[in-house]
């Protein structure tokens, strides 16, 4: 039987900042605001904490999909921390989609502690999009 | 033809805490018929396998004599020692071995026998003493120098009363500096060595233990009056597999894995082995 | 041209105004060059300068740490050097600076594996091609070519390349790097030969975690030169040394090229420029795009 | 060894036929990449001229990424699972005599006392059927090493490009099985000239070196300092020679891997505690050329080179180890 790519349940690794995207997503929970099951998410200090590395690995070792998600411009903890982000993350969205790797794959976010609404919306959305990119196929057989 | 490179599970029946920082660990194969097959000799090694995290070589520190699994004593260092930290009892990791020339017993037949070691360097020895003094007879006097940096660092602690015991048989303990409560030597081993200046006659050295110890030992040693030929040490290196293939612990022609680790002093110099 | 070079290597080892001098000299073909360590001034004679010195010197510089060290350098090597000097790597008055001005050296890449005639097929690497300068940016004593050549760069779209890969679609690019990557045997001369690259223990080479697979398969491959790219955004300055040196021919410089264009665009930013300005990814605009972000 | 006259269009329509029943590995040139061997569907896209391939044929027999085995943890238990080795019958074609001396000198490591089964498996599976080299170039110095441009020297056949055909020597009896019905027989006038060029084939090996019978007493030299210093400690003399065949052993999601190391890296002799017994560029470069033309000699009686220049074709700053070892200072 072929399997449907849209049955297929995908696996999203989140990157999240503790200060707002994780508090956003902790809203969404206490709030009892539903949002698919799929993502998997790593508590970091900031997004400027993430390395492009932790995205790397996510991707081969067969994580659909890689979320990073911070404070909104401005609003960093740090103050600047997620303006360090947003320029490393450019530069490599850019080169993941040169290099062929389904750029919906990678996506990042800004998500304050309020919007745990908007985390949800983000959520569902994302979850469609990496239904659409497929699975991830690093784990094949010819990639050894 | 099998595979060379296949370990044998083998399950962690025991874990004892040394030191801070070091376990010894006991294993015993799954399979009885390897576990029944599997001999060795003191001073030769095995490929420790954490599965998921890689393989290191250990020396067996147990006695062949006395057969109730295979020792292991483990100082945590890297990656590997790290995973192994970790694991409890009834953990399968994997065996391959064992590997080495291991201590050449017939050459020491009939000998007075030094022991030095320092900190984790006894494993190999404790080894050998065990062999020596279960087979007591085919050996004369026994000494035993043992260091540490500090008295927690001591490692074989259980097993100290039975060595002072045994027939003809001397242990000194020190450690590095002077500690509460501490009523054996204090001082660096070299410089212990140089105060019992135990007897050369019919003598050999056996010594290991961190490669500054080995470097300032060695000439106390010779100005005691060992000649080369009788001073028998055994080498770390970084291994891999064990067989004298992946290439990285030769010294000179020689791998550490294949045809040592235990080599007498006179074969390093000729190897142009610095220490 | 060379004598005066000599002279002037002389005269800094005599006046131990450096410890050392890195330039080039002759390799046992008799026809190509190879790096050459002067610390005496009766070794001097050895010293060449041609179109077939290629190499980008400044790699050997972290060798060299804390002592006074002249450099023979071109002005894409002077580039890199700025780098180093940005992310105090290297301290200006460590460094003697002996600038030449250069119309282009040869593609040493090609006439390997042409493996024509070293003289006739020597054509200048696609590098210089694109080269925006025949003046190194700074330097402390600045060797003139007397016969003004000039930079021989062709004034074309430098990212000519990149944008055709650019258009064509995910699954073609995906399977052009693929099979460029699945050649790659790791063994790091890319990151070896690369000034830029100076970490004292290479993410590729840590093993707590181990960050991607350390054997030549393609999945190892694609994280291997994904993350040499992205360590070298903004860094890079496009020597070329990298492709150059590449045993199995992958193409890196359209990797680099790419991110060069990148930050072109999107953050007006150009690597090795000039000493005062700060690194890239050490620094951020407020209105950096971000339209990319949800 | 028996000889015989074959015309391109014979020889591949042999290799079409055998297609059927063996994988074909041969050279192929790509674009401005170099020569590679790869898996051939079609013998036309077979490369016999007169370049030289990248990478050695090692690579077909120490698999630069083997896997040896996956630790299975199923309902709380631990099982190994072996890989199971590859039997497909192969013929690789267009091989280079030195690059099978140097798979002769692999066999005195991976098919001796310790017997590698993955290494065995693949050289037991396979024909080679060689190429002999019709332009050396002048990083050849293989005569220089005990070895010839022409001769078999480890190939089940060889074949000799002259006047758009080929002359081919069959050696072994797995050479005869698979080519044995092709071509004509040579009249002794062709033998005889044949017999002629091959000499002259020889002499076109031009770099002549000599390595030191004793290197040992100069291991203490500062000459190993002064040649080892442009080196960048790359991989790439150790990985692209036939000989090198240092190896690293790594765990990833609970497989065994074996990969290429090299001695030339940093890491290499590194131990966990931090102490590294080759922590120069001078110590590790001076290993490699020891390996070599001392350590190997002293085990095994032979130079662990064949003399093919691939580490000084490919040195990404020209050192020349042929030129390093004729000059040591003995």
């Amino acid at each position: 039987m072929k399997e449907n790519k849209e049955d297929r349940e995908p696996k999203i690794v989140g990157f999240l900042c503790n200060w707002c995207s994780y508090a956003g997503a902790d809203l969404a929970g206490t709030s009892r605001i539903e949002y698919p099951p799929n993502i998997r998410i790593i508590r970091v200090p900031c997004s400027g904490r993430v390395n492009p590395l932790f995205v790397l690995k996510c991707l081969m070792d067969g994580a659909d999909g890689v979320l990073i998600s911070g404070c909104h411009i401005g609003d960093c903890h740090y103050s600047e921390g997620n303006f360090y982000a947003r320029r490393r993350f450019a530069i490599l969205k850019r080169l993941l989609e040169y290099l062929g790797i389904d750029s919906r794959r990678f996506q990042m976010s800004w998500v304050s502690a309020s919007e745990g609404d908007k985390w949800s919306k983000l959520i569902k959305e994302l979850v469609q999009e990496i239904k659409q990119a497929g699975p991830n196929k690093s784990n094949d057989k010819k990639h050894d | 033809m099998k595979n060379i490179y296949l370990p044998h599970l083998a399950e962690i029946v025991d874990i004892k805490q040394e030191t801070p920082d070091i376990k010894t660990f006991k294993l015993k194969f799954k399979d009885q018929a390897v576990e029944d097959s599997f001999d060795h000799k003191p001073g030769q090694f095995v490929e420790f396998s954490i599965f998921g995290e890689g393989e290191a070589p250990f020396c067996i520190s147990n006695s062949p004599t006395r057969k109730s699994g295979i020792e292991c004593s483990v100082k945590r260092m890297g990656k590997i020692t790290q995973a192994l930290h970790e694991l409890d009892t009834g953990d399968t990791v994997g065996i391959r071995g064992p590997y080495g020339n291991g201590f050449p017993i017939e050459d020491l037949k009939n000998k007075n026998l030094l022991f030095v070691a320092g900190g984790i360097g006894l494993a190999p020895l404790r080894s050998l003493i065990n062999y020596c003094l279960d087979n007591r007879n085919n050996f004369k006097s026994v000494t035993i120098v043992n260091g540490a940096r500090t008295s927690k660092d001591l490692v074989y602690k259980d097993e100290y009363q039975a060595w002072e015991k045994a027939r003809d048989t001397k242990l000194y303990l020190t450690v590095d500096c002077q500690e509460e409560n501490w009523t054996c030597m204090v001082g660096v081993v070299p410089k212990i060595l140089e105060q019992l200046k135990p007897t050369c006659q019919d003598s050999v050295a056996i010594v290991c233990g961190p490669p500054i110890m080995i470097k300032y030992t060695m000439p106390v040693l010779l100005k005691i009056g060992f000649c080369p030929e009788a001073i028998i040490t055994t080498l770390e290196m970084k291994m891999k597999c064990g067989l004298g293939k992946c290439g990285r612990c030769n010294i000179g022609n020689l791998y550490v894995c294949k045809d040592g680790p235990v080599f007498s002093y006179a074969q390093l110099k000729t190897l142009r082995y610095e220490l | 041209m060379i004598d005066e070079l000599k002279i002037k290597a002389r005269e800094l080892l005599k006046n131990k105004q450096v410890d050392l001098i890195i330039g080039y000299q002759r390799a046992s073909d008799g026809v190509l060059a190879m790096p050459c360590f002067v610390d005496r001034e009766e070794d001097v004679d050895k010293l060449i300068w041609d179109v077939y010195c290629v190499y980008n010197l400044a790699n050997y510089l972290k060798d060299y740490a804390g002592q006074k060290i002249g450099i023979i350098a071109k002005p894409c090597d002077v580039r890199s050097i700025v780098v180093l000097l940005q992310e105090n790597q290297l301290r200006r008055e460590n460094v003697y600076i002996i600038g030449v001005e250069c119309s282009g050296v040869i593609d040493e890449k090609r006439l390997r594996l042409g493996a024509k005639d070293i003289q006739e097929s020597a054509t200048f690497g696609v590098k210089c091609k694109s080269c925006k300068s025949s003046t190194p940016s700074i330097c402390d004593y600045l060797f003139k070519d007397k016969e003004k050549k000039g930079k021989i760069s062709e004034d074309k779209d430098e990212y000519e390349s990149v944008r055709k890969l650019e258009v064509r679609s995910s699954l073609e690019r995906l399977k052009f790097w693929e099979e460029e990557f699945s050649r790659c045997i790791r063994c790091y001369a890319c990151r070896q030969v690369c000034p830029m690259c100076y970490c004292p223990k290479c993410v590729a080479d840590q093993a707590m975690p181990a960050w991607f697979s350390k054997g030549a398969n393609l999945k190892g491959n694609l994280s291997w030169n994904l993350i040499r790219a992205i360590h070298l955004g903004g860094r890079c300055i496009d020597c070329g040394e990298c492709e150059r040196v590449c045993p199995v021919g992958i193409p890196l410089r359209e990797l680099n090229k790419k991110i060069e264009k990148d930050i072109k665009e999107l953050f007006k930013y150009e690597a090795g420029a000039n000493v005062e300005q700060k690194p890239l990814l050490a620094s951020f605009d407020k209105d950096d795009p971000g339209d990319w972000i949800k | 060894m028996i000889q015989k006259i074959v015309t391109k269009e014979e020889l591949y329509k042999l290799l079409n036929y055998l297609l059927q029943d063996f994988e074909v590995i041969g050279p192929k040139e790509l674009t401005n990449r170099g020569i590679f061997y790869e898996t051939i569907k079609n013998p036309q896209d077979l490369y016999l001229g007169e370049g030289f391939t990248t990478e050695p044929v090692k690579k077909l027999f120490l698999n630069p990424s083997e896997w040896f085995f996956k630790c299975q943890y199923k309902d709380s238990k631990n099982s190994l699972e072996e890989i199971a080795l590859t039997k497909t019958k192969r013929i690789i074609i267009g091989v280079r005599p030195c690059e099978t001396k140097g798979l002769e000198l692999l066999d005195k490591v991976y098919n001796s006392e310790y017997k590698d089964e993955f290494y065995v498996n693949n050289r037991n599976r396979t024909v080679i059927i060689g190429l002999s080299c019709a332009k050396p170039d002048r990083n050849c110095f293989c005569t220089s090493m005990g070895g010839s441009n022409v001769e078999s020297q480890g190939t089940d056949a060889i074949l000799f490009d002259r006047d758009g055909k080929f002359i081919l020597e069959i050696i072994t009896d797995k050479g005869k099985e698979i080519l044995g019905s092709i071509g004509n027989e040579p009249s002794e006038e062709e033998k005889k000239h044949w017999q002629q060029d091959k000499e002259k084939r020889k002499d076109l090996v031009k770099t002549k070196i000599k390595a030191p019978e004793d290197l040992d007493k100069v291991f203490e030299d500062p000459y190993w300092e002064q040649v080892s210093k442009s080196c960048l400690s790359c991989g790439i003399c150790t990985f692209l020679c036939p000989t090198c065949h240092c190896f690293d052993l790594v765990d990833e999601q609970r497989r065994r891997l074996r990969c290429y190391d090299g001695c030339a890296f940093v890491d290499f002799t590194l131990q966990a505690s931090g102490e590294n017994p080759r922590p120069t560029k001078k110590e590790r470069y001076r290993q490699r050329v020891f390996h070599k033309f001392d350590y190997f000699k002293k085990n095994f009686g032979e130079n662990l080179c064949v003399g093919c220049g691939r580490c000084i074709r490919y040195c990404p700053v020209k050192i020349d180890i042929s030129e390093i070892v004729d000059k040591a200072p003995v």
